[in-house]
């Protein structure tokens, strides 16, 4: 979010709309970064330099651009195993995420989380959680803190269709709903769970949506490969509970381009339903917004160029990077740094 | 400085009032903690004291409860979580197992998770099999929490104190059957330490490890074991089973050269197999004689009290084992 | 069910309508016989001669009665620790359920489950679970078995207010909605969790009802007092179920008149609620309902005499049976009937 | 009788099959079993094979799945529930360990519990510490369950069968990282009996209790051991935890005189300190010297592959551990 460009130049066809150009290409950067950096992880796999799993958000960039865009400084995200985009979302470094899936040294956790638990305090992301649902009740915690102490920071937390159906996803909607929490959750409806559809094992229609009044909440449902839309929707939601209006329960729809996992080639799709979402690609539609709103190519362009070379950064960085050194295997078991559990 | 009579049952709001007095950052959680004062009577008072924002009642939502106590120990309160009985711990299990006990690893030291899980362990009480379990063991076999349960007014006191102060999570059993127990408890604060076991009775010819309800009756036992056997039993009370004290265990057992341990909870993979499993390699050559295990059979509790007497280690079961184990 | 009385005595004033004069009597005839047990458990407790926990239905008899008359043979009861009223309405013998609560040999399970755990299979009664939520999805279970074999029984599963906070009451009504499973689920809203108000940590005013549309069902919230309109949704619910018309979720609205256990004085009520709800005592109404409908004093004085020589005599066979033998401790902890984990 | 090669992870789907075409109440469910085939494609072709009626695709909620099973089992089917990584038992342990497990006892065997919970265990293949867990002893330690898990395919079919046709809860540990591993298989139906350790190696030095992914390792150790130090290792692959083939252990120590366990589960209340618990008590005589365990470390496992490697017991470790525990 550094580079500023030259507004001026683009002169009357920029609309100052709610969003504002300064954000918009803030949500268009973080998108292009947040894809290019996947695509490199993809690569990565491919090359056998990514061990254990990991699970791309490519076709999801706009959830997590709009909302780490409308999220200020303080508010702490609370994602899962697909947290990539989350994660570098709230400012953490490319060659840190990156360099965590290939559990280097210059990982966020020097590579003693791996790629399900992408965690960067420093930049509000209080950890990627991979058992479905855990982490809705912990954001509940964090929010309870903020009401406690009155600090006016919004718990976030991002979650998938599937997650709906599990016990904890309705304790913590009731808990939150209850204490009038300062948390927003967030759901992301990509219509699979693993490889199943999530019609095929869920009662509603909307999986989040159809159920916010079991909470007293209202029923939002939103195009979730829009960033300009979920960048509004964020915001009415973070301010809400900022103002202590209580929580928010979010459903965005969108698809993931690639398969579940690494793992997973997704041939359980209906033939056709990719390349449908493909003509909704968020990127491809902001980068028209963008054009539509006045800004030049060649800002455009650069915005992508120097992604890439942030990506061929980091990744070189990342390669160069070791693994972390051996002791670490015994550290930070417990606070005082270590492991032992007996005299 | 005076000394009061305490109950076990009278300890707990005393010990949870000591800290929350001490620290605005304890927070105090739980299904009808608040306005009832607990379903053991535990937590009378808190309330009115230190009022609903800082003792606060919850749905019945166990993943919820421990969920929330997480997020919010993460990110900067020191919260006290009640879970009703120990056996609803199997409801919220995936935070013992896998999120509380393992932020700080996963975060590579990121993250904090300072907060405690108190619950009413074990049986001796008529509720039989889902809320008369002994289930020290379900959390001692987790890495990244500490496990402690006292055996006595003062000790709950101490340990509760030192479990809140304690930058690592702590799960805290708290034994049902002893709620009624009396101690003297010291006016003033108390604040003992994790990690410690203690000597309660010197003995030359055997060590009996106890803990929670065992203690009482192994002490009982040993009694009755010195004067009617002429058995000389040194007796332990382990309350912390993480961090353990392994060195007065090992010191003990060097000493009288024949260790017993005696554990309510169900047989397999208890915390007696563990250090006897510690023993029978450390101390192996200061042993004179078998490590033997009094528990709880490998069986789900019954209800009827005749049952339930019977399955839980009994002073007199202790007496008899240690009897024929030692005199042949 | 036995003694049929003489109906034509009462000649015209005897409306034929929807749940007929048999069905009548024994809606009325069960509640009075859960009341008494209910009571002489009570005066048990008093007298010491029940130990461990106990959870009286004192005020919620028509729930219990309602679905009883209108459960066929076959058809399987899941229950809570609050079920002594369940176990009877199947047909358990009354010195089999305040046997199990003194923990005698003549007991249901000869003292081995206790109070919280009333099993009589050969009744139709699968269980009484203690553990919060858990036996919902074990009554999706049994559906699921009655599914797939094409027998057509149906599960009916009891459950409080405070119940539907819990995770697995959400996995559970998703999955019988998904599978459209022959289950009835019966949430006996009594308005309290243990001590708390339901209100105080629920988001919405209805726990069960207001939280159907979130797996597909209609909203049902009905008079539980009433044993009539207690019968009436019953077998409509059951019905439904057994024609492969998947699962419902029946909110009955009622109160318990004594503590939520032994243990409870009850003392958080309000000043006055009480005394509200005694006015709606459904045994009251009841008894009410069958003199308008023309049956005689006679006829009802006879029930409740009947019923209270059967809790007599009940108790006297508890109080002669002895404790089980001490060898019970060491049985079916596994099918082939004894404990051994080793050889 | 001819023999086919299979891997570990075809040998899930001819078990399985095998059942469901013996007994048509054998049925399967779990979160994208049937259509997908499963996350380890474990059961590829069951649903094409048997059909949507009894290969079922589950939402993703743990506790309706196994409560699910339970009512199925105990009203006349007999189910096979995937959990799929057993770290995710946590989510649902309160059917493990209050309800499956005690319905048998709390009923007075009016009610029986026949099914199969099959997951995919233990470590080794850089999921980090929420998936790669070894959790054999968070289900050993319950009573009234029994638990297996096998080490290779021919075991794996046969001990799947006799769980299936067991007519007591099992827990079935499939270990995800023996998956991929190959072994020969005898056409026709296997059944196998639970309860059995196997003596896999002869030896007369010292006995090591091993199981699952840790067998082979100690196999590969105790060659090793042979060849370059002399030591001639008894290994057992102890496959049953409960029941537990206690004769067989406590023979071949008879023999040997020196007990190892070798246990991927972090330390703290594993399986081998109840093996060990039970040497050092009705063996200790046999003994020759100390009873050791080799485990993966009391902490949770970290994600890169040079650590994780590091925290579980592989066959240098053990050549190691034993060379100095007997040579000094
Ligand atoms: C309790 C639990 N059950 C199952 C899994 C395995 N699992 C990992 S991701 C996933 C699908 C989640 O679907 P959804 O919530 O829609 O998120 P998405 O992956 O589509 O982003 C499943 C079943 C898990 N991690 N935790
Ligand atoms: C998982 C779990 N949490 C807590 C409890 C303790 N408990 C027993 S009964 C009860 C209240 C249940 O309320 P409700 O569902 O309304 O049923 P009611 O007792 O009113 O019939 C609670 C919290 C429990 N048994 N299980
Ligand atoms: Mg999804
Ligand atoms: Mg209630």
């Amino acid at each position: 979010m550094s580079s500023r460009p030259d507004t001026a130049v683009h002169g009357e066809q920029l609309r100052n709309d709610d969003v504002g150009i300064e954000r918009r290409l803030a949500l268009f950067r973080l998108q292009v970064e947040i894809r290019d950096c996947e695509k490199r992880a993809f690569d990565l796999f491919l090359q056998n330099m990514i061990k254990g799993t990991s699970h791309l958000s490519i076709g999801q960039e706009a959830v997590a651009a709009g909302f780490g865009v409308a999220m200020q400084r303080g508010d702490k995200s609370f994602c899962t195993y697909r947290g990539h985009a989350h994660t570098l979302a709230r400012g953490a470094s490319m060659e840190g995420m990156l360099g965590e899936l290939m559990l280097r040294d210059i990982g966020l956790m020097r590579g003693k989380g791996g790629s399900m638990h992408l965690t960067s305090v420093e930049h509000g992301v209080f950890g990627s959680y991979a058992i479905i649902g855990a982490h809705l009740p912990i954001a509940c915690g964090s929010a309870w803190r903020a009401q406690y102490l009155g600090e006016k920071d919004v718990s976030v937390c991002f979650f998938g269709d599937g997650t709906t159906n599990i016990g904890a996803f309705h304790e913590a909607l009731n808990f939150a709903a209850v204490w009038k929490l300062p948390v927003v959750f967030v759901c992301e409806n990509n219509l699979y769970m693993e490889y199943t559809p999530i019609g095929d094992v869920t009662a509603v229609k909307h999986p989040a949506a159809d159920r916010a009044a079991s909470y007293g909440l209202e029923r939002i449902v939103i195009d979730g490969n829009d960033a300009d839309v979920v960048f509004r929707t964020a915001q009415a939601a973070l301010e809400k509970a900022r103002e202590d209006g209580g929580p928010s329960l979010v459903e965005c729809l969108t698809y993931r381009h690639s398969g579940h996992s690494r793992a997973d080639p997704a041939k359980y799709r209906p033939p056709g339903e990719l390349e449908e979402w493909l003509k909704r690609d968020p990127i491809v539609i902001y980068r028209q917004r963008l054009a539509e709103f006045g800004v030049a190519e060649d800002t455009i362009k650069a915005i992508e160029a120097e992604s890439r070379r942030k990506v061929e950064m980091a990744t070189a960085a990342c390669k160069a990077s070791p693994s972390a050194p051996a002791e670490l295997l015994a550290t930070d078991v417990y606070a005082d740094g270590g492991w032992a559990w007996r005299n | 400085m005076g000394v009061a009579e305490l109950t076990y049952r009278d300890a707990v709001v005393r010990a949870i009032a000591q800290e929350m007095e001490r620290d605005e950052r304890v927070v105090f959680l739980g299904e009808d903690v608040a306005k009832a004062g607990g379903v053991f009577k535990a937590t009378v008072g808190l309330y009115e004291k230190f009022g609903p924002l800082r003792v606060r009642d919850t749905p019945i939502s166990e993943q919820a409860i421990l969920g929330a106590a997480m997020g919010a120990a993460m990110t900067g309160l020191r919260p006290i979580a009640e879970i009703m009985f120990a056996d609803f711990l199997a409801v919220c299990f995936d935070y013992v197992a896998n999120e509380i006990s393992k932020l700080r690893y996963m975060s590579n030291g990121q993250l904090s998770c300072p907060l405690v899980i108190r619950t009413g362990n074990g049986g001796g009480v008529r509720f039989g099999a889902q809320h008369s379990q002994s289930v020290e063991n379900w959390t001692m076999m987790i890495p990244g929490i500490k496990v402690v349960a006292p055996s006595s007014p003062v000790d709950l006191i101490g340990l509760m104190a030192a479990a809140v102060r304690d930058p690592d999570p702590v799960i805290f059993h708290e034994h049902k059957a002893l709620y009624a127990m009396k101690g003297e408890v010291p006016d003033g604060e108390i604040v003992d330490t994790l990690g410690t076991a203690r000597i309660l009775r010197a003995g030359s010819d055997c060590t009996i490890a106890a803990l929670a309800l065992m203690v009482p009756r192994t002490l009982e036992a040993a009694e009755v074991l010195a004067r009617d056997h002429g058995i000389d039993v040194e007796v332990i009370d382990v309350r912390s089973l993480v961090p353990l004290d392994t060195q007065t265990i090992l010191g003990s057992v060097a000493k009288t050269g024949r260790l017993f341990t005696v554990e309510e909870n169900p047989r397999l993979c208890g915390w007696g197999a563990e250090i006897a499993s510690i023993v029978a390699d450390e101390a192996f050559w200061d042993l004179d004689g078998p490590i033997v295990r009094i528990t709880t059979p490998h069986i789900p509790l019954p209800a009827a009290d005749h049952l339930e007497d019977l399955a839980i280690p009994s002073a007199e079961r202790i007496v008899d084992k240690v009897r024929r184990v030692l005199n042949g």
